[in-house]
Protein backbone atom coordinates (compact mmCIF):
# COMPACT_ATOMS: atom_id res chain seq x y z
CA UNK A 1 0.00 0.00 0.00
CA UNK A 2 2.89 2.35 0.70
CA UNK A 3 4.21 1.98 -2.81
CA UNK A 4 0.75 2.67 -4.14
CA UNK A 5 0.51 5.87 -2.07
CA UNK A 6 3.98 6.94 -3.15
CA UNK A 7 3.06 6.35 -6.78
CA UNK A 8 -0.02 8.50 -6.29
CA UNK A 9 2.08 11.26 -4.72
CA UNK A 10 4.44 11.27 -7.68
CA UNK A 11 1.54 11.17 -10.10
CA UNK A 12 -0.28 14.09 -8.50
CA UNK A 13 2.86 16.12 -8.03
CA UNK A 14 4.17 15.58 -11.52
CA UNK A 15 1.04 15.27 -13.60
CA UNK A 16 -1.47 17.56 -11.97
CA UNK A 17 0.52 20.33 -10.39
CA UNK A 18 3.20 20.71 -13.03
CA UNK A 19 0.76 20.39 -15.90
CA UNK A 20 -1.41 23.09 -14.32
CA UNK A 21 1.37 25.58 -14.88
CA UNK A 22 0.52 25.11 -18.54
CA UNK A 23 -2.66 27.00 -17.78
CA UNK A 24 -1.31 29.45 -15.24
CA UNK A 25 1.50 30.80 -17.38
CA UNK A 26 -0.29 31.41 -20.71
CA UNK A 27 -3.77 31.96 -19.18
CA UNK A 28 -5.41 34.59 -21.38
CA UNK A 29 -7.21 36.30 -18.50
CA UNK A 30 -6.29 36.68 -14.88
CA UNK A 31 -9.26 34.54 -13.89
CA UNK A 32 -7.82 31.58 -15.79
CA UNK A 33 -4.73 31.89 -13.69
CA UNK A 34 -6.86 32.09 -10.59
CA UNK A 35 -8.57 28.83 -11.50
CA UNK A 36 -5.20 27.22 -12.04
CA UNK A 37 -4.00 28.38 -8.66
CA UNK A 38 -7.14 27.13 -6.94
CA UNK A 39 -6.65 23.73 -8.56
CA UNK A 40 -3.08 23.64 -7.35
CA UNK A 41 -4.37 24.37 -3.87
CA UNK A 42 -6.77 21.47 -4.13
CA UNK A 43 -4.05 19.15 -5.30
CA UNK A 44 -1.75 20.32 -2.55
CA UNK A 45 -4.26 19.34 0.11
CA UNK A 46 -4.46 15.87 -1.38
CA UNK A 47 -0.68 15.65 -1.68
CA UNK A 48 -0.30 16.68 1.91
CA UNK A 49 -2.78 14.11 3.18
CA UNK A 50 -1.04 11.43 1.14
CA UNK A 51 2.33 12.37 2.59
CA UNK A 52 0.78 12.12 6.03
CA UNK A 53 -0.48 8.64 5.23
CA UNK A 54 2.97 7.58 4.07
CA UNK A 55 4.65 9.00 7.16
CA UNK A 56 1.91 7.41 9.31
CA UNK A 57 1.32 10.78 10.95
CA UNK A 58 -2.06 11.37 9.37
CA UNK A 59 -3.56 12.51 12.69
CA UNK A 60 -1.28 15.54 12.73
CA UNK A 61 -1.36 16.31 9.05
CA UNK A 62 -5.15 16.42 9.05
CA UNK A 63 -5.16 19.52 11.24
CA UNK A 64 -2.75 21.28 8.96
CA UNK A 65 -4.73 20.28 5.89
CA UNK A 66 -7.91 21.69 7.40
CA UNK A 67 -6.15 24.96 8.19
CA UNK A 68 -4.72 25.02 4.68
CA UNK A 69 -8.17 24.50 3.20
CA UNK A 70 -9.63 27.36 5.24
CA UNK A 71 -6.79 29.74 4.45
CA UNK A 72 -6.81 28.83 0.77
CA UNK A 73 -10.56 29.35 0.48
CA UNK A 74 -10.47 32.81 2.04
CA UNK A 75 -7.38 33.84 0.09
CA UNK A 76 -9.03 32.90 -3.19
CA UNK A 77 -12.11 34.88 -2.24
CA UNK A 78 -9.99 37.93 -1.51
CA UNK A 79 -8.18 37.54 -4.83
CA UNK A 80 -11.44 37.13 -6.72
CA UNK A 81 -12.80 40.29 -5.15
CA UNK A 82 -9.62 42.18 -5.95
CA UNK A 83 -9.61 41.17 -9.61
CA UNK A 84 -13.32 41.77 -10.01
CA UNK A 85 -12.95 45.36 -8.80
CA UNK A 86 -9.81 45.86 -10.82
CA UNK A 87 -11.37 44.77 -14.10
CA UNK A 88 -14.36 47.00 -13.46
CA UNK A 89 -12.09 50.00 -13.09
CA UNK A 90 -10.24 49.06 -16.25
CA UNK A 91 -13.50 48.77 -18.17
CA UNK A 92 -14.74 52.12 -16.97
CA UNK A 93 -11.61 54.08 -17.72
CA UNK B 1 -10.79 -2.92 2.70
CA UNK B 2 -7.44 -1.84 1.34
CA UNK B 3 -8.69 -2.51 -2.15
CA UNK B 4 -11.76 -0.35 -1.59
CA UNK B 5 -9.51 2.48 -0.42
CA UNK B 6 -7.20 2.04 -3.39
CA UNK B 7 -10.13 2.02 -5.80
CA UNK B 8 -11.58 5.18 -4.29
CA UNK B 9 -8.22 6.93 -4.43
CA UNK B 10 -7.63 5.87 -8.01
CA UNK B 11 -11.06 7.14 -9.01
CA UNK B 12 -10.34 10.40 -7.24
CA UNK B 13 -7.00 10.71 -8.91
CA UNK B 14 -8.56 10.04 -12.29
CA UNK B 15 -11.10 12.81 -11.73
CA UNK B 16 -8.44 15.25 -10.56
CA UNK B 17 -6.51 14.46 -13.72
CA UNK B 18 -9.64 15.02 -15.79
CA UNK B 19 -10.09 18.37 -14.07
CA UNK B 20 -6.56 19.34 -14.94
CA UNK B 21 -6.91 18.23 -18.54
CA UNK B 22 -10.21 20.07 -18.76
CA UNK B 23 -8.64 23.27 -17.50
CA UNK B 24 -5.96 22.88 -20.13
CA UNK B 25 -8.15 21.97 -23.07
CA UNK B 26 -11.48 23.73 -22.77
CA UNK B 27 -11.87 26.89 -24.80
CA UNK B 28 -12.91 29.58 -22.33
CA UNK B 29 -13.03 30.50 -18.70
CA UNK B 30 -16.58 29.40 -17.94
CA UNK B 31 -16.21 25.98 -19.50
CA UNK B 32 -12.97 25.56 -17.58
CA UNK B 33 -14.85 26.31 -14.42
CA UNK B 34 -17.18 23.44 -15.27
CA UNK B 35 -14.23 21.09 -15.14
CA UNK B 36 -13.13 22.55 -11.82
CA UNK B 37 -16.54 22.60 -10.21
CA UNK B 38 -17.46 19.04 -10.94
CA UNK B 39 -14.48 16.82 -11.57
CA UNK B 40 -12.22 18.40 -9.04
CA UNK B 41 -14.77 18.56 -6.26
CA UNK B 42 -15.79 14.95 -6.69
CA UNK B 43 -12.19 13.87 -7.19
CA UNK B 44 -11.13 15.41 -3.94
CA UNK B 45 -14.15 14.08 -2.09
CA UNK B 46 -13.50 10.55 -3.38
CA UNK B 47 -9.85 10.83 -2.48
CA UNK B 48 -10.57 11.84 1.08
CA UNK B 49 -13.20 9.12 1.32
CA UNK B 50 -10.51 6.67 0.22
CA UNK B 51 -8.18 7.92 2.91
CA UNK B 52 -10.98 7.56 5.44
CA UNK B 53 -11.46 3.93 4.45
CA UNK B 54 -7.70 3.41 4.59
CA UNK B 55 -7.52 4.89 8.07
CA UNK B 56 -10.40 2.84 9.44
CA UNK B 57 -12.82 4.03 12.08
CA UNK B 58 -10.82 6.41 14.23
CA UNK B 59 -10.54 10.02 15.27
CA UNK B 60 -8.46 10.80 12.21
CA UNK B 61 -11.23 9.52 9.99
CA UNK B 62 -13.63 11.88 11.76
CA UNK B 63 -11.27 14.79 11.18
CA UNK B 64 -11.05 13.80 7.53
CA UNK B 65 -14.83 13.88 7.51
CA UNK B 66 -14.64 17.48 8.72
CA UNK B 67 -12.34 18.38 5.83
CA UNK B 68 -14.76 16.54 3.55
CA UNK B 69 -17.72 18.60 4.72
CA UNK B 70 -15.79 21.86 4.57
CA UNK B 71 -14.64 21.20 1.03
CA UNK B 72 -18.10 20.08 -0.05
CA UNK B 73 -19.43 23.50 0.97
CA UNK B 74 -16.44 25.65 0.08
CA UNK B 75 -15.47 24.25 -3.31
CA UNK B 76 -18.72 24.90 -5.22
CA UNK B 77 -19.01 28.25 -3.47
CA UNK B 78 -15.54 29.26 -4.60
CA UNK B 79 -16.35 28.11 -8.13
CA UNK B 80 -19.49 30.20 -8.13
CA UNK B 81 -17.59 33.20 -6.78
CA UNK B 82 -15.02 32.92 -9.57
CA UNK B 83 -17.65 32.72 -12.26
CA UNK B 84 -19.56 35.60 -10.72
CA UNK B 85 -16.47 37.75 -10.44
CA UNK B 86 -15.52 37.04 -14.03
CA UNK B 87 -19.06 37.70 -15.24
CA UNK B 88 -19.18 40.98 -13.35
CA UNK B 89 -15.76 41.92 -14.68
CA UNK B 90 -17.20 41.68 -18.16
CA UNK B 91 -15.89 38.36 -19.44
CA UNK B 92 -18.16 37.13 -22.22
CA UNK B 93 -18.86 33.39 -22.44
CA UNK B 94 -17.52 31.63 -25.51
CA UNK B 95 -20.20 30.35 -27.86
CA UNK B 96 -19.92 28.01 -30.78
CA UNK B 97 -22.16 29.97 -33.07
CA UNK B 98 -20.24 33.23 -33.16
CA UNK B 99 -16.62 32.29 -33.39
CA UNK B 100 -16.98 28.92 -35.07
CA UNK B 101 -15.54 25.63 -33.90
CA UNK B 102 -12.02 25.72 -32.65
CA UNK C 1 -17.65 49.85 -3.90
CA UNK C 2 -17.04 48.87 -0.34
CA UNK C 3 -20.40 47.23 0.09
CA UNK C 4 -20.79 43.50 -0.08
CA UNK C 5 -19.16 40.92 -2.28
CA UNK C 6 -20.23 37.55 -3.56
CA UNK C 7 -23.96 37.94 -3.65
CA UNK C 8 -26.38 35.86 -1.68
CA UNK C 9 -24.49 32.61 -2.09
CA UNK C 10 -21.35 33.70 -0.28
CA UNK C 11 -23.43 35.80 2.06
CA UNK C 12 -25.12 32.66 3.32
CA UNK C 13 -22.19 30.27 3.03
CA UNK C 14 -19.98 32.36 5.28
CA UNK C 15 -22.61 32.27 8.01
CA UNK C 16 -22.22 28.51 8.11
CA UNK C 17 -18.44 28.50 7.99
CA UNK C 18 -17.62 31.36 10.34
CA UNK C 19 -18.44 29.80 13.75
CA UNK C 20 -16.57 26.64 12.85
CA UNK C 21 -13.50 28.57 11.73
CA UNK C 22 -13.49 30.42 15.04
CA UNK C 23 -13.79 27.22 17.08
CA UNK C 24 -11.07 25.65 14.96
CA UNK C 25 -8.79 28.59 15.67
CA UNK C 26 -9.35 28.29 19.41
CA UNK C 27 -8.73 24.54 19.21
CA UNK C 28 -5.47 25.18 17.37
CA UNK C 29 -4.49 27.61 20.11
CA UNK C 30 -5.35 25.29 22.98
CA UNK C 31 -3.75 22.16 21.56
CA UNK C 32 -0.57 23.87 20.50
CA UNK C 33 1.64 21.70 22.65
CA UNK C 34 0.71 18.28 21.29
CA UNK C 35 -0.35 18.90 17.72
CA UNK C 36 0.75 21.36 15.07
CA UNK C 37 -0.44 24.83 15.80
CA UNK C 38 -0.02 27.46 18.42
CA UNK C 39 -0.43 31.16 18.80
CA UNK C 40 0.65 32.35 15.39
CA UNK C 41 -1.53 29.95 13.42
CA UNK C 42 -4.54 30.56 15.63
CA UNK C 43 -4.08 34.29 15.21
CA UNK C 44 -3.88 33.97 11.45
CA UNK C 45 -7.08 31.91 11.38
CA UNK C 46 -8.94 34.39 13.59
CA UNK C 47 -7.73 37.27 11.48
CA UNK C 48 -8.87 35.49 8.32
CA UNK C 49 -12.28 34.90 9.86
CA UNK C 50 -12.62 38.64 10.47
CA UNK C 51 -11.37 39.34 6.94
CA UNK C 52 -14.04 37.00 5.63
CA UNK C 53 -16.70 39.01 7.42
CA UNK C 54 -15.32 42.30 6.12
CA UNK C 55 -15.11 40.84 2.64
CA UNK C 56 -18.70 39.69 2.54
CA UNK C 57 -20.44 42.40 4.50
CA UNK C 58 -18.34 45.30 3.34
CA UNK C 59 -16.23 47.58 5.42
CA UNK C 60 -19.22 48.73 7.43
CA UNK C 61 -19.68 45.36 9.10
CA UNK C 62 -20.32 46.12 12.73
CA UNK C 63 -18.07 43.45 14.12
CA UNK C 64 -14.35 43.96 14.34
CA UNK C 65 -13.09 47.05 12.60
CA UNK C 66 -9.76 48.79 12.34
CA UNK C 67 -10.03 50.40 15.75
CA UNK C 68 -10.73 47.10 17.47
CA UNK C 69 -7.91 45.49 15.52
CA UNK C 70 -5.43 48.05 16.78
CA UNK C 71 -6.72 47.52 20.30
CA UNK C 72 -6.37 43.77 19.90
CA UNK C 73 -2.83 43.85 18.65
CA UNK C 74 -1.77 46.26 21.38
CA UNK C 75 -3.49 44.13 24.00
CA UNK C 76 -1.70 41.07 22.64
CA UNK C 77 1.69 42.74 22.83
CA UNK C 78 0.91 44.00 26.33
CA UNK C 79 -0.13 40.54 27.51
CA UNK C 80 3.09 39.12 26.14
CA UNK C 81 5.14 41.84 27.80
CA UNK C 82 3.20 41.62 31.04
CA UNK C 83 3.59 37.88 31.43
CA UNK C 84 7.21 38.15 30.39
CA UNK C 85 8.03 40.77 32.98
CA UNK C 86 5.91 39.12 35.66
CA UNK C 87 8.77 36.81 36.51
CA UNK C 88 11.00 39.78 37.39
CA UNK C 89 9.05 40.18 40.62
CA UNK C 90 10.10 36.73 41.79
CA UNK C 91 13.67 37.11 40.73
CA UNK C 92 13.57 35.31 37.39
CA UNK C 93 14.63 36.32 33.90
CA UNK C 94 12.38 37.63 31.15
CA UNK C 95 9.85 34.94 30.16
CA UNK C 96 11.02 32.73 33.03
CA UNK C 97 7.53 31.98 34.31
CA UNK C 98 8.55 28.88 36.23
CA UNK C 99 9.30 31.06 39.21
CA UNK C 100 5.87 32.71 39.41
CA UNK C 101 3.96 31.05 42.25
CA UNK C 102 0.56 30.62 40.56
CA UNK C 103 0.56 26.82 40.50
CA UNK C 104 1.87 24.10 42.75
CA UNK C 105 4.86 23.07 40.66
CA UNK C 106 7.17 25.00 38.38
CA UNK C 107 6.23 22.84 35.40
CA UNK C 108 2.56 23.66 35.75
CA UNK C 109 3.31 27.35 36.14
CA UNK C 110 5.44 27.15 33.03
CA UNK C 111 2.59 25.54 31.05
CA UNK C 112 0.21 28.24 32.19
CA UNK C 113 2.72 30.94 31.32
CA UNK C 114 3.21 29.51 27.84
CA UNK C 115 -0.54 29.47 27.35
CA UNK C 116 -0.72 33.12 28.35
CA UNK C 117 2.09 33.99 25.97
CA UNK C 118 0.30 32.12 23.22
CA UNK C 119 -2.89 34.05 23.84
CA UNK C 120 -0.92 37.28 23.58
CA UNK C 121 0.69 36.18 20.33
CA UNK C 122 -2.71 35.14 18.97
CA UNK C 123 -4.27 38.52 19.68
CA UNK C 124 -1.32 40.39 18.25
CA UNK C 125 -1.22 38.33 15.04
CA UNK C 126 -4.98 38.60 14.63
CA UNK C 127 -4.92 42.35 14.98
CA UNK C 128 -1.99 42.78 12.64
CA UNK C 129 -3.59 40.53 10.01
CA UNK C 130 -6.77 42.58 10.06
CA UNK C 131 -4.85 45.86 9.90
CA UNK C 132 -2.83 44.59 6.96
CA UNK C 133 -5.92 43.64 5.02
CA UNK C 134 -7.58 46.91 5.92
CA UNK C 135 -4.61 48.98 4.80
CA UNK C 136 -4.20 47.09 1.53
CA UNK C 137 -7.82 47.47 0.49
CA UNK C 138 -8.07 51.05 1.74
CA UNK C 139 -5.17 52.14 -0.42
CA UNK C 140 -6.85 50.71 -3.48
CA UNK C 141 -10.07 52.55 -2.78
CA UNK C 142 -8.43 55.93 -2.54
CA UNK C 143 -6.30 55.85 -5.64
CA UNK D 1 -43.21 59.23 -4.80
CA UNK D 2 -40.40 58.37 -2.51
CA UNK D 3 -40.25 54.72 -1.65
CA UNK D 4 -40.60 54.17 2.09
CA UNK D 5 -37.40 52.85 3.58
CA UNK D 6 -37.69 49.15 4.20
CA UNK D 7 -37.35 48.30 7.87
CA UNK D 8 -35.72 44.94 8.33
CA UNK D 9 -35.96 43.41 11.75
CA UNK D 10 -33.15 41.10 12.74
CA UNK D 11 -34.78 39.85 15.90
CA UNK D 12 -36.08 36.35 16.22
CA UNK D 13 -38.76 35.28 18.67
CA UNK D 14 -37.05 34.41 21.93
CA UNK D 15 -37.91 30.71 21.87
CA UNK D 16 -36.60 30.20 18.34
CA UNK D 17 -33.53 32.22 19.16
CA UNK D 18 -32.69 30.06 22.17
CA UNK D 19 -33.42 26.85 20.30
CA UNK D 20 -31.18 27.61 17.35
CA UNK D 21 -28.43 29.08 19.51
CA UNK D 22 -28.45 25.86 21.49
CA UNK D 23 -28.32 23.86 18.26
CA UNK D 24 -25.31 25.85 17.07
CA UNK D 25 -23.60 25.43 20.43
CA UNK D 26 -24.11 21.69 20.23
CA UNK D 27 -22.69 21.58 16.70
CA UNK D 28 -19.68 23.61 17.74
CA UNK D 29 -19.11 21.47 20.82
CA UNK D 30 -19.21 18.30 18.74
CA UNK D 31 -16.78 19.94 16.31
CA UNK D 32 -14.47 20.77 19.20
CA UNK D 33 -14.59 17.23 20.58
CA UNK D 34 -13.69 15.80 17.19
CA UNK D 35 -10.90 18.31 16.71
CA UNK D 36 -9.42 17.91 20.16
CA UNK D 37 -9.92 14.19 20.64
CA UNK D 38 -9.24 14.51 24.37
CA UNK D 39 -11.96 13.61 26.76
CA UNK D 40 -10.37 15.08 29.88
CA UNK D 41 -12.62 17.40 31.85
CA UNK D 42 -10.37 20.41 31.33
CA UNK D 43 -10.53 20.26 27.56
CA UNK D 44 -14.25 19.56 27.55
CA UNK D 45 -14.91 22.59 29.74
CA UNK D 46 -12.73 24.84 27.59
CA UNK D 47 -14.48 23.48 24.52
CA UNK D 48 -17.92 24.12 25.89
CA UNK D 49 -17.02 27.67 26.89
CA UNK D 50 -15.53 28.26 23.44
CA UNK D 51 -18.65 26.95 21.74
CA UNK D 52 -20.84 29.14 23.91
CA UNK D 53 -18.66 32.19 23.35
CA UNK D 54 -18.52 31.73 19.60
CA UNK D 55 -22.29 31.30 19.50
CA UNK D 56 -22.70 34.59 21.33
CA UNK D 57 -20.10 36.39 19.22
CA UNK D 58 -21.48 35.25 15.88
CA UNK D 59 -25.12 35.89 16.76
CA UNK D 60 -25.41 38.84 14.35
CA UNK D 61 -24.56 36.49 11.50
CA UNK D 62 -26.97 33.69 12.28
CA UNK D 63 -30.11 35.71 11.65
CA UNK D 64 -31.16 36.50 8.11
CA UNK D 65 -33.83 38.85 6.83
CA UNK D 66 -36.29 36.78 4.90
CA UNK D 67 -37.34 37.29 1.32
CA UNK D 68 -39.92 40.05 1.34
CA UNK D 69 -42.17 37.82 -0.77
CA UNK D 70 -42.36 35.41 2.14
CA UNK D 71 -43.56 37.85 4.73
CA UNK D 72 -40.33 39.58 5.66
CA UNK D 73 -39.95 37.96 9.06
CA UNK D 74 -36.36 37.06 9.89
CA UNK D 75 -35.23 33.48 10.02
CA UNK D 76 -32.29 31.69 11.61
CA UNK D 77 -29.58 30.23 9.42
CA UNK D 78 -29.59 27.11 11.54
CA UNK D 79 -33.33 26.61 11.43
CA UNK D 80 -33.19 24.31 8.43
CA UNK D 81 -35.31 21.31 7.56
CA UNK D 82 -32.34 19.13 8.49
CA UNK D 83 -33.94 15.75 7.89
CA UNK D 84 -35.24 16.62 4.45
CA UNK D 85 -31.85 18.14 3.61
CA UNK D 86 -30.10 14.95 4.67
CA UNK D 87 -32.49 12.91 2.57
CA UNK D 88 -31.71 15.15 -0.39
CA UNK D 89 -27.94 14.84 -0.16
CA UNK D 90 -27.50 11.23 -1.41
CA UNK D 91 -29.41 12.09 -4.56
CA UNK D 92 -27.20 15.15 -5.01
CA UNK D 93 -24.10 13.03 -4.58
CA UNK D 94 -25.32 10.58 -7.18
CA UNK D 95 -25.96 13.48 -9.56
CA UNK D 96 -22.44 14.69 -8.88
CA UNK D 97 -21.02 11.28 -9.82
CA UNK D 98 -23.06 11.22 -13.03
CA UNK D 99 -22.05 14.75 -13.92
CA UNK D 100 -18.38 14.07 -13.32
CA UNK D 101 -18.49 11.07 -15.60
CA UNK D 102 -20.24 13.04 -18.32
CA UNK D 103 -17.77 15.90 -17.89
CA UNK D 104 -14.87 13.46 -18.14
CA UNK D 105 -16.42 12.10 -21.32
CA UNK D 106 -16.69 15.60 -22.75
CA UNK D 107 -13.15 16.52 -21.84
CA UNK D 108 -11.46 13.35 -22.99
CA UNK D 109 -13.02 13.21 -26.44
CA UNK D 110 -10.71 14.60 -29.11
CA UNK D 111 -13.45 16.81 -30.54
CA UNK D 112 -15.19 18.28 -27.55
CA UNK D 113 -18.97 18.27 -28.05
CA UNK D 114 -19.68 21.51 -26.27
CA UNK D 115 -22.10 24.25 -27.12
CA UNK D 116 -22.11 26.72 -24.25
CA UNK D 117 -25.02 28.99 -23.61
CA UNK D 118 -26.41 31.10 -20.81
CA UNK D 119 -29.93 30.64 -19.52
CA UNK D 120 -31.85 32.46 -16.85
CA UNK D 121 -34.70 31.40 -14.65
CA UNK D 122 -36.35 32.61 -11.54
CA UNK D 123 -37.12 30.78 -8.34
CA UNK D 124 -37.93 32.04 -4.87
CA UNK D 125 -37.40 30.25 -1.60
CA UNK D 126 -39.04 31.06 1.70
CA UNK D 127 -35.76 30.24 3.42
CA UNK D 128 -32.69 32.05 2.03
CA UNK D 129 -30.46 29.01 2.54
CA UNK D 130 -32.38 27.48 -0.33
CA UNK D 131 -30.53 29.83 -2.70
CA UNK D 132 -27.20 28.55 -1.44
CA UNK D 133 -28.22 24.92 -1.77
CA UNK D 134 -29.72 25.37 -5.23
CA UNK D 135 -26.77 27.39 -6.49
CA UNK D 136 -24.24 24.87 -5.27
CA UNK D 137 -26.35 21.97 -6.49
CA UNK D 138 -26.52 23.56 -9.94
CA UNK D 139 -22.78 24.03 -9.93
CA UNK D 140 -22.28 20.40 -9.06
CA UNK D 141 -24.69 18.80 -11.50
CA UNK D 142 -24.38 17.95 -15.15
CA UNK D 143 -23.06 20.66 -17.37
CA UNK D 144 -24.41 23.64 -15.47
CA UNK D 145 -22.68 26.37 -13.51
CA UNK D 146 -24.32 29.09 -11.48
CA UNK D 147 -22.95 32.41 -12.65
CA UNK D 148 -25.09 34.84 -10.71
CA UNK D 149 -27.95 34.87 -8.25
CA UNK D 150 -29.77 38.12 -7.74
CA UNK D 151 -33.16 38.43 -6.09
CA UNK D 152 -34.02 34.84 -6.88
CA UNK D 153 -32.95 35.18 -10.51
CA UNK D 154 -30.43 32.53 -11.43
CA UNK D 155 -28.04 33.01 -14.31
CA UNK D 156 -26.72 29.63 -15.32
CA UNK D 157 -24.01 28.77 -17.79
CA UNK D 158 -24.58 25.46 -19.56
CA UNK D 159 -22.08 23.42 -21.50
CA UNK D 160 -24.55 21.71 -23.77
CA UNK D 161 -28.02 22.49 -24.99
CA UNK D 162 -29.40 19.26 -23.56
CA UNK D 163 -28.26 20.15 -20.07
CA UNK D 164 -29.86 23.56 -20.35
CA UNK D 165 -33.14 21.93 -21.20
CA UNK D 166 -32.89 19.46 -18.36
CA UNK D 167 -32.46 22.29 -15.87
CA UNK D 168 -35.18 24.63 -17.04
CA UNK D 169 -37.45 22.98 -19.59
CA UNK D 170 -40.14 25.14 -21.12
CA UNK D 171 -43.50 25.24 -19.32
CA UNK D 172 -42.50 23.26 -16.22
CA UNK D 173 -39.97 23.02 -13.47
CA UNK D 174 -36.66 21.28 -13.92
CA UNK D 175 -35.80 18.32 -11.78
CA UNK D 176 -33.16 20.09 -9.68
CA UNK D 177 -35.13 23.23 -8.72
CA UNK D 178 -38.15 21.04 -7.99
CA UNK D 179 -36.23 18.86 -5.55
CA UNK D 180 -34.60 21.77 -3.74
CA UNK D 181 -38.02 23.39 -3.62
CA UNK D 182 -39.37 20.27 -1.96
CA UNK D 183 -36.65 20.46 0.67
CA UNK D 184 -37.18 24.09 1.50
CA UNK D 185 -40.95 24.23 1.29
CA UNK D 186 -43.17 25.82 -1.26
CA UNK D 187 -41.57 27.99 -3.88
CA UNK D 188 -42.78 29.79 -6.92
CA UNK D 189 -42.76 28.27 -10.36
CA UNK D 190 -39.66 28.62 -12.48
CA UNK D 191 -39.98 31.33 -15.08
CA UNK D 192 -37.67 31.45 -18.05
CA UNK D 193 -36.55 35.02 -18.44
CA UNK D 194 -35.60 35.61 -22.05
CA UNK D 195 -32.03 36.66 -22.68
CA UNK D 196 -32.09 40.39 -23.24
CA UNK D 197 -28.76 41.34 -24.79
CA UNK D 198 -27.27 39.11 -27.45
CA UNK D 199 -28.56 35.54 -27.78
CA UNK D 200 -31.57 36.33 -29.92
CA UNK D 201 -32.02 32.88 -31.41
CA UNK D 202 -33.48 31.17 -28.36
CA UNK D 203 -37.08 32.42 -28.13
Amino acid sequence: MHYFLLALIVAIGALNILVLFGRIIPGPTVFDRLVGVSLIGTNTIILFLLLGAVWERLDMVVNVALAYAVVGFITLLVLAKYFEGKSEEDAES
Amino acid sequence: MTYVAAALMLAGFFLLLVGTIGVLRLPDFFTRLHAVGKCDTLGMLLFIAGLMVYEGLSLTALKLLLIWIFLAIANPTATHIFSRAAYRAGLKPWTRGKEGAG
Amino acid sequence: MHSGFGGIVLNIAFRFLLPFILVFAVAVLMHGHHSPGGGFQAGALLGLAVILVQLVQGRDAKWVGRREAVTLSCAGALIYLGIGTLSFFWGGNFLDYGVVPVEATAAKARALGILGIEVGVTLAVMGVTIIMFDSLTRERREE
Amino acid sequence: MAEPKKVISFRLPLGADLKYSLLLTLFLFAFWVVLSGRLEARYLIIGFLTALGVTVITRPFSVLPRDSAAGGTPVSVWGLPWLRLLAFLPWLFWELVKSSISMAWVVLQPKMPIDPQVIRFEKHFPHPVGYLVLANAITLTPGTLTVDVQDGRFTVHCVQKATAESLAPAEREGEMPRRVGLVFGAARQVDLVPEDDDNGEEQ
